[in-house]
């Protein structure tokens, strides 16, 4: 992703009622990729975009109240909420990742959003990460977004915010994200871990090293993931338990 | 990608089920909202021929069935079709190609009104041969002769016709039914079906003492003659007796001729009033008084001329088989209004001696024609007979619907097909996917088309319509697109009702899918596993972006597919 | 290894008691400890029920392999001395395997007790390789042909 | 209800002592409620690893228990509860109880833990003591019983996930907590004890040091079903520690913190912790105990810990740990302590092990005002020292850790005595709120065609998930003789039963086959169905498609599914053959003959007398008393004489109980239930009695020293003789010289005597007592005085009794010198050579087992251990069972106790023979072994081989045959095996079964049944 040679690499996924007008003129390095709606965007595949090479991934959907599925923008604002904390673990820009909401028939085209998103992107300039620790942080983030229960948190985040949870209660914003923070936090160590230990077996210290933790701290993610089924003993090196990962169904 | 015929798609939106005509208003509303404005038309036209009329005088039962009714106010679908016909026809007028001859058979249309052109216009399209008789010298029945200009401009009229006639409908004027020709010499002109569209043309009478006064004019006949052009001179003070659009329209005809004082004299009360709400408040702006709950009892002549109308005064009993109250005069309550002019507008009825009479029903209280309400069969095979001249007087829009009626059972007539197989229009559903009102945000109506024409200047007027085509771009995106995916045409590739499909092994039936669906059209099946509702989902892949177990996947734009898409990307 | 060694996958008959080695099998399922799933285990009482003429009932009809698994020497064994039976019965049938034709190797004793999940899986995992690099049965071999 | 009793029984805390007593009564024929505050029971031994001495893995010898207690049709559990009040007077209370809300319906729930897996929010785990985290919705442990499903409120964020993807839709938010109230005849309290919070001890560290961890949290730290999976790892970094360091007495002998006492387990644990961590860790481990004194004084104790010494290396340090300090960067851990001589130490370890004691329950002040009953000063329950299992309300009873600090052999042999007090109690009402269960006639199948059903489970997704059930249905229908096969969502649903019963009426199946989970837990329940449908319970087999299958092939859905099948086909070609087998019935003589008179055999003849059992009592001497005539005093200040003679009246007054004085007994023979004994009588005639059950009480005597100048120098006495000397007046000596450990501890006695430390504490204070200013010296290699025992140690150092430490290398030397008695030892801390010369020296000799033991073994064929006292049937969980059943065990014939612990051993072999006496009929396992006549050759192999003494050798027509005693039989199967003609066949699992079962699962195609 070298900085000076070519502009950056951007692609651009619009919901279907976004910028409509006849003929929108796309800058060159930006390509647009047409959705049903901008909630439609699984946050692991916009990982997987990150992945395969853009520098830049937006995400254009109808600002509220105009979403043509009534609230798709607005999990398209949490998913990307909690992508952003996602791309932070892995050690790239959050602002690599931008949501716009536009009013249907926004005023200004869509040529001077991209190309002012191109030049932040820019001005960014390569990311610090060396190819194969961006492939396993990115790839570790990817699986992380995979999750179950980050999924299941995500997913049912308007609803026990907004209205009501099991027992009739809301539950407050800000304690929410305190969970879904944890919950991302863990999750994205865990598939780190998971992704260190698949090709060799490593130790507790060798990970915290690599992950910049406290042994103690990846010691309890370690229990957690033999606990369920993604990790195990591989053998002992003098004093140190190795561990390698196991095929997660 | 080509329209879904309406037998597959049994569940419409509740403003397509509503309109008689069923026009696809969610397609032309989704494309109105992309600016595609001729494309909106040409949807349009593929279900009613006369978009420009109806965007004018329609009753839009579509706008009262709106779902958006329930938030704030209804789209202003009568508004956006008068202003894409509109613009259609200033702009980039479409000239409709002949569509060539497909069957030999030869089609008669007695009567050039909505209901009969509509026919013309079906059958035409089908390829049959079909030659549209009109008594009067112009086509249109009481589109022409019956609204008065404000409401709907003739040249409006001229045109949408015009489009007809170029599809290869052959109209001839000044033949008189029963007169010049007769469903013998029909036949024997070769004509395998006859459709009788004729309508309703002469103004019911009063029945009370004086009517044949001089100064007393049916509405109708009134109407009629100002669109013919012959000079009527209107009295200082006029009363006209109804409440339906021809009172409306005729009263605010008596206005613009200078009659000093109008009023409309009405036995019901203001909610009761058939005709439009929006045109009653034109008429009150033009000046016009309306006394209600008032029928006249006798007209007081002087030498021959009206010099007043003796009235009395009534109250609402129980409701009659119309649904509206009966209106129960109060004894001794007459009272005069010195008028010098009296136009009766009690609705019209048909010239029975026009028809012949095999084809007249036999009690008199119902509708004077025999006619199936399904298939507009009479009891003469081979001929058809629709419009206001079967149900009595009814709105264009009723009558377009019944044109169209006609032509499939004509097709299928000549066809030698089974007139009634699968037509039941009743079980056409009416579904309005909103699942929590409380997600909806309200939005005030942006677009209302303009009362008067502004006088602008060239490039004023260029501008003014840019922002009329913003404000109804606007408006169109108030539309919550009820049904299921609407063909809008807006991108082909893209959204040709794409569905979501779960992988039963995969899915837990943790229901996260549920709560998500914008429209609840996925829910857990008794054996606790995901099921989607093909008719209610509208392929917006929320479900399939947020399910836990990745179990369901969107069956055209799957996240392997948009996965190709950005890989392809990638090597440009 | 030979071209069909790669895709061989052998077939092993497991005898377990009851009281110590099954449960330790339990106990691998209960923490889902995964394991190659060519055993097909049999249960009884106790390890000193198990016959020496079964573990022969089992390689003549194609078995790859036999394991027979009880309680920890010296005190584990619910019915106080049956682990030193099989012990004796299993030692005294190996010797006599080689003259059959039939790596003693093929037949596995272990002492698996009820909370050894990762052991039971471990053997388990350590026999299919082992029994892979020896080959099929050779008294299948011989009545195939 | 005639006189207004109730034949239920409250037990209150399912740990080991309540479940224990649970089985006891329910046994017996009384109605148990057990009430647990947690959502399952098991108590702290379930979160133990390994137990001592025997290195048992502790939850495979609980596992059976808690089956035991949670299928028992007369125990109902109400978990996840407390006690709120109690009414009423003894047999006949009425108790209030609060049931807390789980929030998933009990009935509905079966376990399958999906919910578990599903449910996004992580808790501690406080079960395995924080070291790991667990799901909002948990059970404890894997094997929990009730297996019902629990949600932690305050973690839970009502995301309704888990309610979502139950299949059994078991999930209730809205359940509230509710009241019930109880009719019971008596209460035993079982609440256990909280271990004592080390952070109290801040000097530790503990809860700031990663690697400072209590003893509980290395119990799971080496625990295989533990957060580390069985290999020792420090919190902190996960390396396998080099050097573990274990601290004694963290929270107990600490005046300072009001603990005076001594938690009696603590000692034990740490040796068997350290021991096991070497064995759980591949590389070189030292470990080393600080403590003060090894309190190794239960049985095998002794060899246990000198085995860690020897065999293990483990290093043992005498001395209190001042504090811990840590080195951050390398989360080391530096012991200050001050070293044998006095010097202050400071060593480096990689991992602390604190041994916290004992403390009562969490919430005791709250259940002691709720029940009524008085606590003594450390908060634990006030008990007496001949009453040890009452407490101060009649009616309810206590055992465990409750009362007093203890280990499990205690807590268990307590639990059983305190089934017998409740027992006492209500014994009019036994059997009545008994739930007795009638059985359709059974069908006579044997002329049939096998015609097998069989049913796979999906067990929610657990199966179905992995395993293509249907598909294995489909080839269940191909297998020969199967007429019907079918899948269910859950097998072992109550309705699946009824589904079950009404299936083998219609296609009239003689056989069952389910393939669901293992057979160790759930074959009572379908052999149940089975028999409740009119069929025989052995006409029925399990095939374990999920524990062995699905859920350890997860990743190879093809391969489970072909396995599934072959373990299907397997297990019904073995159900082909089955036969039916009956439950083999003795009838019971309701009498019980107890062997001696001492403090145990009077109160087990006592309690079994007070239950309506009559009872034969022999004893050798010519008047009852054993052991307890020669005490005058104890410790705890109550008069021993006037117990005895309160005892001696009450049997002798009672008519239900035989005393033969000066008798023994010569001859058993029988087996449970219809034991023969012949009695010589005093007079030399011989009397035969019949009696169900067998109760050794025979005590124990005191070692006369051969060492020390004792038999030479009247000077030279044992603790006994001093004790009769102070009774009788006749002791005046000023300076005495005591010598702890004589005749034990030694090569020949390995193990500790228990009681000298005590009664050499006691006569030493009743010395001080006497004369203030007399000298005492005592010189011991470990003061063992466990338990509350710990606070007279404490007043006698503080009235100047002076104890001097001896190691075995350096023995103390008695001499004669010109008529002068002289001691000289080498002093510690002086660092050497002292002399004194006292007026007496006394030996604390050992208690050593009554040597008529070896003939008493041989006549009842019961084992002795190697320093000659009886060997019960499990040194832990059985500790006054003999492997025999039917002969019991209580007193010091077991091991040397003090009198509480003989009277609660007694009642507790009063109550494990009441579970046999109390039936009229007893029906034992179905699965034994049958000799075939014509077959046998009379080789007597069979015989040899059987450890249960199951086989004898019968004279028929002149041939010597060997016969199956069926009663005895535990069915293992050895004979069979064994059998050169193959004569003996087990049931159940006989040789064809077993070679069908081979040849199904090797054969693709299946041969019909002939």
């Amino acid at each position: 992703m070298s900085q000076d040679s070519h502009p950056p690499r951007i692609v651009c996924f619009m919901c279907n009622w976004a910028f409509c007008e006849e003929e929108m003129r796309i800058p060159y390095n930006v390509d647009v990729i047409r959705v049903m709606c901008i909630g439609r965007m699984d946050p692991a595949l916009v990982l997987e975009t990150f992945i395969k090479g853009f520098e830049g991934v937006m995400l254009v959907g109808c600002k509220p109240p105009d979403c043509h599925f009534v609230d798709g923008n607005l999990h398209a604002e949490r998913a990307v909420k909690m992508l952003k904390k996602l791309l932070a673990l892995a050690g790239l820009e959050p602002e690599r990742l931008k949501l716009l909401l536009v009013a249907p028939l926004e005023e200004r085209a869509f040529s001077h959003y991209a190309k002012e998103f191109s030049e932040e992107i820019w001005r960014l300039g390569n990311s610090p990460l060396k190819k194969d620790e961006f492939i396993a942080n990115l790839t570790a983030a990817k699986e992380a977004a995979s999750a179950f229960r980050l999924r299941v948190l995500l997913g049912r985040e308007e609803e026990l915010t907004e209205f009501m949870n099991a027992y009739g209660e809301k539950i407050p914003e800000e304690e929410f994200d305190a969970l879904l923070d944890d919950v991302v936090k863990a999750e994205y160590i865990r598939y780190k871990i998971h992704y260190l230990t698949r090709i060799k077996p490593r130790s507790v210290k060798e990970l915290a090293q690599i992950l910049g933790l406290k042994p103690f701290a990846v010691l309890r993610h370690i229990t957690n993931m033999r606990r369920k089924g993604m990790i195990a003993l591989d053998r002992v090196e003098g004093y140190t338990p190795l561990y390698k990962a196991l095929e997660v169904r | 990608m080509t329209e879904k015929p309406l037998k597959e798609v049994r569940k419409l939106p509740p403003c397509r089920a509503a309109c008689p005509a069923h026009v696809n208003v969610q397609a032309y509303v989704a494309l109105i909202q992309r600016g595609k404005f001729n494309e909106a038309v040409e949807v349009i036209r593929r279900d009613l021929p006369f978009p420009a009329i109806c965007g004018r005088v329609c009753f839009s039962p579509c706008e009262d069935a709106c779902a958006r009714v329930n938030l704030d106010q209804a789209v202003a679908i009568r508004a956006l079709k008068r202003l894409v016909a509109d613009i259609e026809r200033e702009q980039g007028r479409v000239v409709a190609q002949p569509v060539p001859k497909k069957y030999s058979e030869k089609v008669a249309i007695i009567g050039a009104g909505p209901a009969g052109l509509t026919a013309a216009y079906e059958l035409a399209k089908l390829g049959y041969p079909v030659t549209v008789f009109e008594r009067m010298a112009e086509p249109g029945g009481m589109m022409r002769y019956c609204i008065p200009d404000f409401r709907l401009e003739k040249f409006v009229v001229a045109n949408e016709i015009a489009y007809i006639k170029d599809l290869g409908v052959e109209i001839k004027t000044g033949v008189e039914f029963g007169k010049d020709i007769t469903i013998e010499s029909l036949k024997k002109d070769g004509y395998k079906a006859i459709f009788i569209a004729i309508g309703t043309q002469t103004g019911m009478k009063l029945n009370v003492p004086g009517e044949d006064l001089e100064g007393v004019i049916n509405a109708v006949d009134f109407l009629r003659a100002i669109a013919l052009g012959k000079k009527i001179t209107v009295g200082e003070r006029v009363a006209v007796i109804g409440g339906g659009n021809t009172a409306i329209d005729a009263a605010r005809t008596a206005k613009k001729l200078g009659a000093k004082e109008v009023m409309i004299l009405y036995r019901r009360s203001r909610e009761e009033m058939p005709a439009l709400p929006h045109e009653v408040e034109l008429a009150e702006k033009d000046g016009i008084k309306f006394y209600f709950l008032v029928a006249p009892k006798q007209i007081i002549g002087e030498n021959g001329r009206v010099k007043a109308v003796e009235c009395l005064r009534m109250r609402l009993g129980e409701p009659d088989e119309s649904g509206r109250r009966r209106p129960i005069p109060i004894a001794f309550s007459e009272h005069q209004y010195e008028v010098d002019m009296v136009i009766p507008a009690l609705g019209q009825v048909v010239e029975e001696s026009v028809l012949p009479p095999e084809l007249l029903s036999k009690d008199k209280r119902g509708p004077p024609l025999q006619v199936d309400p399904l298939t507009l069969e009479t009891n003469i095979p081979g001929v058809f007979a629709g419009g206001d001249v079967a149900t009595g007087p009814a709105s264009i829009i009723e009558a377009v619907g019944a044109g169209k009626r006609a032509a499939i059972s004509i097709h299928r007539y000549l066809r030698d097909e089974d007139l009634r197989k699968d037509r039941d229009e009743e079980k056409i559903e009416e579904t309005t996917w909103v699942k929590d009102w409380r997600l909806l945000e309200k939005k005030e109506r942006r677009y209302e088309p303009p009362i008067e024409k502004p006088h602008l200047s060239f490039e004023e007027a260029k501008a003014y319509l840019e922002k009329l085509k913003r404000q109804a771009r606007f408006e169109a995106f108030r539309c919550l697109g009820c049904g299921p995916c609407a063909e809008c045409l807006a991108s082909m590739e893209l959204c040709e009702g794409d569905k979501a499909v779960v992988d039963e092994s995969k899915c837990v039936g943790c229901n996260v899918c549920a709560v998500i669906c914008p429209v609840g059209a996925v829910k857990k099946n008794e054996k606790g596993v995901a099921q989607v509702n093909e008719e209610l989902c509208k392929g917006c892949g929320l479900c399939a972006a947020r399910c836990p177990e990745r179990a369901i996947s969107m069956q055209k734009l799957s996240n392997e597919q948009i996965l190709t898409m950005i890989l392809t990307a990638l090597e440009r | 290894m030979s071209e069909t060694q790669k895709d061989f996958e052998p077939k092993i008959v497991g005898f377990l008691c009851n009281w110590c080695a099954y449960a330790g099998a339990d106990l691998a399922g209960v923490s889902r400890i995964q394991y190659p799933p060519n055993i097909r285990v049999i249960r009884v009482m106790c390890s000193g029920r198990i016959d020496p003429a079964f573990i022969l009932e089992a390689l003549k009809n194609g078995a790859d392999g036999v394991l027979v698994a009880g309680c920890h020497l010296p005190s584990d064994c619910h019915y106080l001395s049956g682990n030193f039976k099989a012990l004796r019965r299993v030692m005294l049938l190996k010797k006599v395997l080689k003259d059959f034709g039939i790596e003693p190797e093929r037949v596995r004793l272990e002492w698996v007790s009820a909370s050894e999940g990762d052991k039971f899986a471990a053997v388990v995992r350590d026999m299919v390789e082992q029994i892979k690099k020896l080959g099929p049965n050779p008294l299948k071999m011989e009545a195939k042909k | 209800m005639a006189n207004g009793k109730v034949g239920a029984v409250l037990v209150v805390g399912g740990g080991v002592a309540g479940i224990q007593a649970a089985l006891d009564l329910a046994d017996s024929g009384f109605k148990v409620y057990m009430v647990d505050e947690s959502p399952s029971i098991g108590g702290v031994m379930a979160q133990l690893d390994k137990t001592f001495p025997t290195n048992d893995c502790s939850m495979c010898i609980l596992a059976p228990k808690l089956v035991a207690a949670g299928r028992h049709p007369n125990i109902s559990l109400i978990t996840n509860s407390e006690v709120l009040g109690l009414s009423g007077e003894a047999g006949n209370f009425e108790v209030k109880i609060r049931k807390r809300s789980r929030y998933i319906n009990e009935e509905k729930c079966n376990g399958c833990g999906l919910c578990a897996q599903k449910c996004p929010v992580e808790a501690i785990d406080t079960y395995n003591k924080g070291l790991t985290d667990r799901s909002a919705v948990y059970v404890e442990f894997p094997q929990a019983v009730p297996l019902r499903y629990k949600i932690d409120r305050e973690k839970c964020i009502g995301c309704k996930t888990c309610q979502e993807v139950c299949k059994a839709n078991a999930v209730e938010y809205d359940q509230k907590d509710s009241e019930i109230t109880l009719k019971v005849g008596a209460v035993i309290l079982a609440p256990g004890f909280e271990p004592f919070d080390a952070r109290l001890k801040s000097e530790y560290g503990y809860g700031r040091y990663a690697n400072v961890v209590t003893s509980i949290e290395f119990e799971r730290i080496l625990s295989a079903s533990g957060p580390y999976g069985g290999i020792v790892l420090r919190p902190s970094d996960g390396e396998i520690p080099r050097k573990i360091a274990f601290v004694q007495c963290v929270g107990s002998r600490d005046a300072q913190l009001g603990n005076l006492y001594c938690s009696a387990a603590c000692c034990m644990y740490s040796i068997k912790e350290a021991i096991i961590a070497k064995e759980h860790v591949p590389t070189k481990l030292d470990c080393t105990i600080f403590y003060m004194d090894i309190r190794a004084y239960g049985k095998e104790f002794d060899a246990y810990y000198k085995r860690a010494q020897e065999e293990y290396g483990i290093r043992f340090v005498r001395s209190r740990v001042a504090s811990i300090t840590e080195d951050p960067a390398t989360g080391n851990l530096f012991v200050h302590y001050v070293g044998e001589d006095e010097t202050p130490r400071v060593e480096e370890f990689d991992m602390v092990v604190l041994s916290t004691g004992m403390q009562p329950p969490k919430n005791v002040e709250k259940l002691a005002k709720a029940l009524g009953i008085k606590l003594n000063k450390y908060k634990f329950c006030e008990t007496g020292a001949f009453t040890p299992l009452e407490t101060s309300k009649p009616g309810v009873f206590v055992c465990g850790a409750f009362s007093s600090p203890k280990d499990i052999p205690e807590s268990v042999a307590q639990a059983s005595g305190a089934a017998a007090k409740a027992m006492a109690i209500i014994a009019p009402e036994r059997g009545k709120l008994v739930a007795v269960k009638e059985y359709p006639p059974e069908r006579d199948v044997s002329q049939e065609e096998p015609r097998i059903g069989v049913f796979i489970c999906h067990c929610g997704i657990n199966i179905g998930g992995i395993v293509r059930v249907p598909e294995v249905v489909e080839y269940a229908k191909t297998l020969p003789n199967v007429v019907y096969a079918e899948d269910n969502l859950y097998t072992c649903s109550d309705d699946t039963q009824k589904r079950i019963r009404e299936k083998i009426k219609e296609y009239n199946l003689n056989r069952v086959v389910v393939a669901s989970c293992t057979p160790r837990t759930h074959e009572p329940l379908f052999r149940e169905t089975v028999r409740e449908a009119g069929l025989n319970p052995y006409l029925f087999e399990m095939a374990n498609i999920r524990d062995q299958c699905s859920w350890v092939h997860m990743h190879e859905p093809d391969a489970a599914t072909e396995k599934a099948k072959d373990l299907v086909r397997s297990v019904v070609a073995k159900a082909r053959l089955l036969k039916p087998l009956k439950n083999p019935t003795v009838n019971v003589t309701p009498a019980a003959l107890v062997i001696g008179g001492g403090v145990a055999g009077m109160t087990a003849a006592l309690e079994l007398a007070n239950q309506g059992f009559e009872v034969h009592l022999v004893e050798r001497e010519k008047e009852l008393g054993g052991h307890l005539r020669k005490i005058y005093y104890l410790l705890e200040g109550e008069d021993p004489q006037d117990h005895l003679q309160k005892l001696v009246k009450a049997v002798m007054e009672n008519r239900l109980i035989h005393v033969y004085l000066g008798a023994e007994v010569v001859e058993v023979s029988g087996f449970v239930g219809n034991f023969k004994s012949k009695i010589r009588l005093n007079n030399g005639e011989e009397k035969q009695v019949e009696h169900g059950v067998v109760i050794v009480a025979t005590g124990a005597v005191e070692y006369k020293p051969k060492e020390y100048l004792y038999g030479v120098d009247p000077r030279v006495l044992t603790q006994h003789e001093l004790e009769e000397k102070i009774a009788k007046g006749r002791f005046n000596a000023r300076k005495v010289v005591m010598i702890q450990c004589v005749g034990a501890r030694n090569e020949e006695r390995p193990n500790c005597a228990r009681i000298c430390c005590g009664q050499a504490i006691k006569n030493a204070l009743k010395i001080k007592e006497l004369d203030p200013d007399a000298e005492v010296y005592i010189l011991y290699k470990d003061v063992r005085s466990y338990g509350f025992k710990e606070e007279y140690y404490r007043e006698a150092a503080n009235k100047g009794v002076i104890f001097i430490n001896y190691s075995d290398d350096r023995k103390p030397k008695v001499s004669n010198e010109g008529g002068k008695l002289k001691v000289s030892f080498y002093e510690p801390v002086l660092k050497q050579e002292i002399q004194i010369q006292p007026d007496i020296v006394v030996l604390s000799a050992a208690t050593i087992p009554n040597p008529d033991n070896k003939r008493i073994a041989e006549m009842l064929k019961v084992p002795l251990t190697k320093d000659g006292f009886f060997l019960e049937a499990h040194m832990k969980l059985r500790p006054v069972d003999f492997q025999t059943d039917g002969v019991f065990l209580c007193g010091m014939a077991h091991s040397p106790k003090y009198i509480d612990e003989s009277i609660a051993q007694a009642c507790a072999a009063a109550a494990r023979a009441a579970t046999i006496l109390s039936k009229k009929v007893l029906e034992m396992e179905g699965i034994v072994a049958k000799v075939d006549e014509d077959l046998c050759s009379g080789c007597k192999i069979c015989e040899s081989l059987c450890p249960y003494g199951a086989i004898e050798m019968l004279e028929k027509e002149g041939k010597t045959v060997a016969h199956v005693i069926e009663a005895l039989c535990k069915g293992c199967g050895v004979c069979g095996t064994a059998c050169p003609t193959k004569a003996i066949v087990l049931g159940h699992f006989t040789t064809e079964e077993i070679l069908a079962q081979v040849r199904a699962i090797m054969r693709e195609m299946e041969v019909a049944a002939k």
